[in-house]
């Protein structure tokens, strides 16, 4: 059964066309994040979705009852806002009842709700404070508990983790994970952080500029982004994408860097549906499919040479920032295998990896 | 946020639905039907009887601009209407230099600040019927400074400006500013707070001074705080009636007059409603004046605003 | 203590730097004693001249310390009970009793409407919301000399014609404008979301306002409350206009002192009326002064 | 049960007594008193009586005088006592410079409190005595005593500037020189006469007068003049009889203190400039308010309140019969009542101008605002004003 | 020559002691990066450096000048701030001659000078906006070319990225490294981002508390972090810690985990310094420093069994929230090897990294 179902939904405001023909829909339970850079519109289809905006035109229906006119409170969704949002002037407790005295729970109820999920968040003994006397990430988690206390058909986030510093997003990540896969609700999560979104949902959707640019699974958007957008959004540091040329040879097809020294970098058997020789095309390698060559490793027959600008350790792994013809290139390697600034060294490709662009759709080409 | 506006393919909302999205206009309704015969009717009201023949009482019967022709031939209007716009001048300019020191002054983390505040402010909770009066006596040579200062033994002493038709004008400004300057600081103060801490660090390590740094970068950037305080001044300066009475009666002479002033007079001691009228229509064209450069000026604001966000 | 040259270099009164910071420190206190003494001096006037015999005033002006012999408070019982104003000679305490009748419930009033008017304005948006709102605002202009006449005229239809209700309904009326101004731009800045959180609870218009705004207004209520009071305290054309004898509130009482009247002027007994009618207000300013000025940028400056 | 609400102003001081004296009588004579004193400025009274017009309840009774009489029962609105004065035959009684006052269109409308007379000089007798000058009769005279005061030292005349007062001075200056004119200019606001040399000469006498004051005339109240000419400080003060009361309840007395005569007048003879405080009665429904009226007008026309009521005022009756030998009336009053008759008899009898007893508001306004110009600005000049004074009525016509 | 010299430096408020004894310093045209959690007193540090605050006693030099009494104008810094503190109504041109001016440099001067730094930063076309105007990346910019233009002895960066998004963040920070690559100033740069400072500092100081932890190279201190708190504050994920004791055997020293099944984890002899058999320890394992065993990879004697709580995917590599005796474990894998979640797995640990502590003085043992 499909618990959340979006069809060929518009909003405009005004003259401004803001989402343009969405089309969406959730399973009962899953977990969908909705990606894309500032202004796109995500907070406003989540918006359509809780009732808050009306819609333009396109249907919203939960659990296949048309909800386009209803009242947010008739539509038993749940929702946690990037400010929080939480009541300034009311306890953590009153916070999480507020919505149960609107709809009249009785008080013995209440209690009992409040003591449930206050335990599954551990925030018992915040219970009688005042949200400014809480720190973000406690912010976050009573936030979270307003919507817990609801049992509603559909959790609604909008970037509920941006304002917390990189440690304990990465906490309250792991935090929202394990809550969905305890509590199993339908979740729509909105977030510009491509890594909150590959490790929280079961399909993500990518928008850009008000218009669904692919809805899958993290693996397939990630390995098999639809085209360039979607690939560059996905990832960090983001994707190299290089200009080259399709060559046909003995071997099979490959490509050859714009500018390079002409060494063919073989594709995969896989990967050469739809291509034809002397094709431009816009050729994209992530950072971390690069690797040094070693002469231990064995032979890759696609390596490139490249001249190492800058390198920036992190820790567990070492940016290389390099160019090839006149192209950025930046890897990620281990920084064990970290060269100096200023070496040439050669790179080699997991060809199996890469992905090709059309130069004019942008568009992904090959299966 | 966004009332539902039902749209023609998903109207099935229910009736109970779309008279609670209706609940903010009905509890508007009351306030702006007040508001509209308080401002909007009054105000036409005003525009019709100006253009009456009316006299002692108010008479519908439409007569043309002449009240007006009398009004800008008389030599009272003319002096209190230069008066509004000097005055007006003056007072706003002169309240917001004055908070403008006091506040830079209690910015410099002095101790006390409390106790300084409530004494710059307390003369916003005085009538101007009191103010007026007690700066008359101040002023006046007969019973104030100068009085005083003779009695000193400084006979010398002149300090008549009350008295002088080419200075009371600024006697009613500084009374005025007495008034009012203290909530211009109040609310400059609260604009220097929320300044934010590094710009003047930043400053600072530029190696501005002090007063550069107050100059050119804090005060500047409040500005919008100025616009504030100028409206509010500027509502009083226009409304100026009762501190000007109790002050200088509008003398010596006609001097210190202003058209809050012509308009009483004209409306109820002379029994020349019409006129009354047009001199107050003239006071709303004072007041467009400054209200729509300044609504032209928050629409371009909001404007840039969205398309920031945008 | 200081045994080696660095520290005294670290002793903070050494330095130049501190050097001069102590100097400006005087040229501050000095500068805002001045000005104290110019904002404070007319209040000690008046003050000073409610303990003068009258003869003392004439002979030696305002501007002079009372004489230890004749000084008494005795002016201050005149003005309060025995001297006469318009007729009758209880002096201002019965004009008191007006003056509240009628600034609590106009200030009530019209901040309680301002506070809905505001909350709607900021958070609900529909048609023509600016126009109303910049309608409502222009309120604050318009002289009152202007609105007399109307006003009577309103008043007399509706009955309320010289009495206190016909005052706390102008009051409030006019008093509209203001707090609806300052109540909007306050609530502009809660965040919308606020709002949106609530409707997702499932409170509705209502609910929100008591449980969401209200409970965050009481700094714009103090400001609108404190604006509203002084104003209305201290307005006396329309309590001279509109009311009548025992009904006036108590500034048209002390207008006629200040008024031309004939015969001697009072200003022992003037100046303590003045005060006296000045205490409310000041009280307010004294004790709320604080929040004032904090709510009212939050409120004035969007 | 008779019942009345009279609005007025004399909200302080010896007026409110006289007022509270009425109101006394009003309710010995079984009515129920209620008064609303207006304070401060005379606009505010209109003020208040034109909002209760217009709300729709007239006032019962207000004090109101002049023109102004004439033009509220023009609207319609006052209510008529021809019964009552007819009954109580107050045509034989009042002053007959009153009576097209009080019966604008032949009719009664108001009831005359009393006679003020606005031409009084009151002289210093320190310092005429002193100076061995008499009291000046003609303007030269008074020109030449003011001469030999300042070159001793002295101010010549207090004054404390306002329109009104400026006025009231300007209005003996006129009249003294030239009645005539006076009645020209000043009653028929004649554009000619305004215009005319003589009122050009008139406000030279006035610069010239202006020379003869101090520098503190601006914002000092006519008290505090009146102090300064009883004790010496200054010679002259012209103003009206009011100030009789003043002086004399600050404890200053005729003849010891200060000399009462009329101002200068070129034309020899007794001259009167004559105001009047009056009470108009407004339509009333209520048949206890109409009753009210009728029993307050008695009351006011009654002999015992003209006298009880002038006494305290400083002015004369209204009622022509009233023995001014007894009952506490000062010298300055019965001289004034004498001056009256002979006023009367030799046709030199005016109303002022200053006090809004000839001409419309809108031409008296008009007209004040001139002079008060004149008076605070040195540079302009007779002649100009004279323009002026002629051009602003014009602009109002 | 040392650029900056700190010594003994301590700083209050009132009772509260906001620094404790730190001594720095920098040489000529190094980056000292500041980290440490937020009020730590890196801020205050730098404020003292700059002479925004003064000190309560120590000594701060530049360029072996003492400048304790010196006003900030006075010291030769130049500061940028994490709001950016851009002067809101001048333009950016004005932002940037403000300080010029000040100095009264002639105005011909200014403009070259203000050429010469939009030329570098490549915000010409930016001169004559305001800073709202602006976008976050583009006022960094001119924040920095505000600071640039004095050309001082002494940078001084107030977390300078945190304001800007993941991904903006990255690119700017290239751009710092690549700037002070070209402009060779020393710098001292705060912040609380580790992998910042990993990447540009040449040395960083951990600062915990007001007291500076350590202060070395970024491989050293990832590598041999003095103490639990700098090991567990520099990485992410953080390192995992696991209360282990020290057994010999006939191998050398090896660990074994508490309530594990006794598997012996054998360190390598250059870590086994200092250690004595049957101690308590901390066992520190950085995630990356786990791989699933895999039987074409050869064997690793050092193996630990997991169960696979939850699984990351976070695009390059895929996080894996274990638990082993009770105790949790992250790991760090290719996303090709991740298991799937409920699985138990063999994690094979490279111990040449792994790090031991002292339970009570949290100080590292071993060299
Ligand atoms: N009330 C409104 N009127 C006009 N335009 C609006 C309104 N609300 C949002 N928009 C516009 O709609 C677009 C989408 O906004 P939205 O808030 O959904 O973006 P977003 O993807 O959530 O961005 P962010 O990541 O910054 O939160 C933006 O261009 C915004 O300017
Ligand atoms: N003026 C002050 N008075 C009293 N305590 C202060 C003052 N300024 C800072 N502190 C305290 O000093 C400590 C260090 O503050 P500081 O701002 O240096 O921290 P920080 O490391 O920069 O933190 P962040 O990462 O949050 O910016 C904090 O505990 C703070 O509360
Ligand atoms: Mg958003
Ligand atoms: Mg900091």
């Amino acid at each position: 059964m499909s618990s959340l179902t979006i069809k060929d939904l518009r909003k405009s405001y005004g003259e401004v066309e803001v989402l343009t023909d969405i089309n969406l829909e959730a399973d009962s339970g899953e977990f969908i994040a909705l990606v894309g850079p500032s202004g796109c519109g995500k907070s406003t289809l989540l918006s359509i979705i809780a009732g808050l905006e009306s819609v333009t035109s396109g249907e919203v229906k939960i659990e296949d009852r048309l909800v386009n006119n209803d009242a947010p409170k008739d539509r038993d969704i749940a929702m946690v806002f990037q400010s929080y949002a939480l009541y300034p002037t009311m306890t953590v407790r009153e916070n999480m009842t507020f919505g149960m005295e609107c709809r009249n729970i009785p008080k013995a109820e209440q209690k009992d709700t409040v003591a449930r999920v206050a335990d599954l968040l551990q925030i018992g003994p915040l219970l009688d404070r005042k949200p400014s006397q809480l720190s973000g990430g406690q912010r976050q988690r009573v936030a979270m508990g307003r919507a817990l206390v609801r049992d509603p058909k559909l959790f609604l986030f909008d970037e509920p983790l941006s304002n917390l510093d990189a440690k304990l997003r990465i906490e309250m990540r792991s935090e929202i994970k394990k809550l969905h896969n305890r509590v199993g609700k339908t979740t729509v999560y909105v977030t510009h952080d491509q890594v909150e979104a590959m490790t929280l949902a079961s399909r993500i959707a990518v928008m850009f500029k008000g218009v669904l640019q692919q809805y899958d699974t993290p693996k397939e958007i990630y390995e098999r982004p639809r085209n360039k957008f979607v690939a560059g959004f996905m990832g960090s540091p983001t994707m190299n994408f290089l200009n080259a040329k399709v060559v046909q040879s003995d071997a099979g097809f490959g490509v050859t860097i714009d500018g390079g020294d002409g060494t063919i970098l073989p594709l995969p058997a896989d990967h050469t549906a739809n291509l034809a020789a002397g094709q431009s095309v816009i050729f994209g390698v992530r950072p971390e499919h690069f690797n040094p060559v070693h002469a231990h490793r064995g032979d890759t027959s696609a390596r490139m040479k490249v001249l190492v600008d800058m390198v920036e350790p992190t820790g567990a792994e070492t940016i290389l920032m390099t160019t090839v013809a006149g192209q950025d290139v930046v890897a990620s390697v281990e920084p064990d295998d970290a060269p100096k600034e200023g070496e040439t060294i050669e790179l080699a490709i997991n060809m199996s990896k890469v992905c090709l662009f059309d130069p004019s759709t942008e568009l992904r080409l090959s299966a | 946020m966004q009332a539902h506006t039902p749209n023609s393919q998903t109207s099935q909302a229910s009736l109970g639905q779309r008279l609670a999205n209706l609940t903010p206009q009905m509890v508007l309704a009351p306030t702006i039907f007040l508001a509209f015969a308080y401002v909007v009717g009054f105000s036409i009201w005003t525009i019709w009887i100006s253009l009456s023949t009316s006299t002692l009482l108010p008479d519908p019967t439409y007569q043309g601009f002449e009240e007006y022709a009398k009004l800008w031939g008389s030599k009272r209007w003319t002096v209190a209407y230069q008066n509004l716009f000097v005055f007006g001048a003056l007072y706003v300019v002169g309240s917001l230099a004055a908070g403008t020191v006091l506040a830079v002054l209690i910015d410099q983390r002095v101790k006390f600040e409390a106790v300084w505040r409530t004494i710059y402010l307390y003369p916003l909770a005085i009538s101007f019927i009191v103010t007026g009066t007690v700066w008359r006596w101040i002023f006046h040579p007969n019973t104030g400074v100068e009085r005083a200062l003779h009695d000193m033994g400084w006979l010398a002493a002149k300090f008549d400006w009350i008295t002088d038709r080419d200075l009371a004008l600024y006697v009613v400004v500084i009374t005025g500013m007495w008034h009012a300057s203290g909530f211009a600081m109040a609310l400059i103060l609260a604009g220097l707070r929320s300044v934010d801490g590094d710009l003047v660090k930043a400053a600072q390590i530029d190696g501005a001074s002090m007063p550069r740094i107050y100059r050119k970068v804090v005060l500047p950037t409040i500005w919008p705080i100025f616009i504030a305080v100028t409206v509010v001044l500027l509502q009083f300066a226009i409304k100026t009636y009762d501190l000007v009475v109790a002050l200088t009666q509008g003398g010596p002479g006609v001097a210190t007059t202003v058209p809050a002033i012509v308009v009483y007079d004209l409306m109820f001691q002379r029994g020349q409603i019409a006129q009354g009228a047009a001199a107050a229509v003239m006071i709303l064209v004072a007041l467009a004046f400054v209200l729509v450069p300044y609504a032209l000026w928050s629409a371009w604001q909001s404007r840039k605003e969205g398309a920031r966000h945008g | 203590m200081a045994d080696t040259s660095t520290h005294e270099q670290f002793d903070p009164l050494a330095t130049g730097g501190m050097r001069r910071r102590i100097t400006s420190k005087g040229i501050v206190y000095g500068a805002l004693s001045v000005f104290a003494l110019i904002y404070i001096a007319p209040l000690l006037i008046i003050l000073l001249n409610t303990l003068r015999p009258l003869e003392d005033i004439v002979r030696t002006g305002f501007i002079a310390l009372p004489d230890a012999e004749t000084m008494t408070l005795r002016y201050w019982g005149e003005a309060w009970g025995s001297f006469c104003i318009g007729g009758t000679c209880e002096g201002v305490s019965r004009f008191y009793k007006n003056s509240l009748l009628m600034t609590i419930p106009a200030t009530i009033l019209s901040t309680m409407i301002g506070l809905l008017n505001g909350y709607i304005l900021s958070k609900w948006r529909f048609r023509y919301d600016g126009l109303i709102f910049g309608l409502i605002t222009l309120g604050v202009f318009m002289p009152q000399q202007m609105t007399l006449l109307p006003w009577a005229f309103v008043l007399g239809k509706l009955g309320l014609s010289n009495t206190i209700a016909g005052l706390v309904f102008v009051h409030t009326v006019q008093g509209i404008s203001f707090t609806t101004l300052f109540c909007r731009n306050y609530f502009v800045s809660i965040p919308d979301d606020l709002i949106k959180a609530a409707r997702i609870d499932g409170a509705g218009f209502w609910r929100i306002f008591r449980r969401i705004i209200l409970p965050l207004s009481p700094p714009i209520v103090i400001v609108t409350v404190i604006w509203q009071f002084t104003g209305i305290w201290n307005e006396f054309l329309f309590g001279t206009v509109f009311t009548s004898g025992g009904n006036q509130p108590i500034t048209s009482a002390i207008v006629a002192f200040s008024g031309s009247g004939t015969g001697e002027r009072h200003y022992n007994i003037e100046a303590a009326a003045v005060i006296m009618a000045a205490l409310p207000p000041l009280f307010i300013y004294i004790a709320g002064g604080k929040y004032f000025v904090r709510g009212l940028t939050q409120g004035a400056v969007k | 049960e008779p019942k009345t609400n009279m609005m007025h102003q004399w909200a302080q001081g010896s007026e409110a007594a006289a007022i509270a004296k009425l109101g006394e009588m009003f309710e010995a004579a079984g009515g129920t008193w209620e008064q609303t004193a207006i304070s401060g400025h005379t606009s505010n009274t209109l003020a208040k009586l034109r909002s209760d017009v217009v709300a729709g309840n007239a006032p019962a009774a207000v004090q109101l005088k002049g023109p102004e009489i004439a033009e509220w029962n023009a609207t319609g609105a006052t209510a008529n006592l021809d019964a009552t004065a007819a009954e109580q035959g107050w045509d034989d009684v009042v002053a007959p410079e009153l009576l097209t006052v009080m019966k604008p269109t032949g009719n009664w409308v108001a009831a005359p409190m009393n006679i003020h007379r606005v031409n009084w000089l009151y002289s210093s007798r320190e310092i005429l005595d002193d100076l061995g000058i008499d009291v000046p009769k003609t303007w030269a005279e008074f020109n030449a005593a003011c001469d030999q005061i300042v070159a001793a030292g002295k101010t010549c005349i207090a004054h404390g500037a306002a329109d009104w007062s400026d006025t009231t001075t300007f209005d003996s200056v006129v009249y003294g020189m030239d009645q005539d004119l006076y009645r020209k200019a000043f009653q028929e606001a004649d554009l000619e006469a305004l215009r005319s040399q003589g009122m050009i000469d008139a406000f030279a006498q006035l610069r010239k007068m202006i020379g003869y004051m101090d520098d503190g005339i601006n914002g000092r109240s006519w008290e505090e003049s009146m102090t300064m000419t009883m004790t010496g400080e200054a010679a002259f003060f012209l103003m009206g009889d009011w100030t009789v009361a003043s002086a004399n309840l600050a404890g200053f007395s005729e003849d010891t203190d200060y000399y009462c005569t009329q101002t200068p007048v070129d034309w020899g003879g007794n001259g009167f400039i004559l105001n009047s405080d009056s009470v108009v009665f407004f339509k009333q429904n209520d048949p206890d308010y109409v009753e009210g009226q009728k029993l307050l007008a008695e009351i006011i026309m009654s002999p015992e309140f003209q006298a009880t009521f002038n006494v305290a005022k400083g002015s004369i009756p209204a009622r022509t019969d009233v023995d001014l030998s007894v009952g506490g009336f000062t010298k300055c009053q019965q001289q004034g009542l004498e001056d009256l008759k002979a006023s009367v008899s030799e046709g030199s009898l005016v109303r002022s101008m200053a006090h809004n007893m000839t001409v419309l508001q809108k031409y008296r306004g008009a007209m004040m605002e001139v002079i008060t110009e004149f008076v605070a600005d040195d540079s302009i000049s007779p002649e100009e004003a004279a323009n002026q004074l002629a051009d602003a009525v014009e602009l109002q016509m």
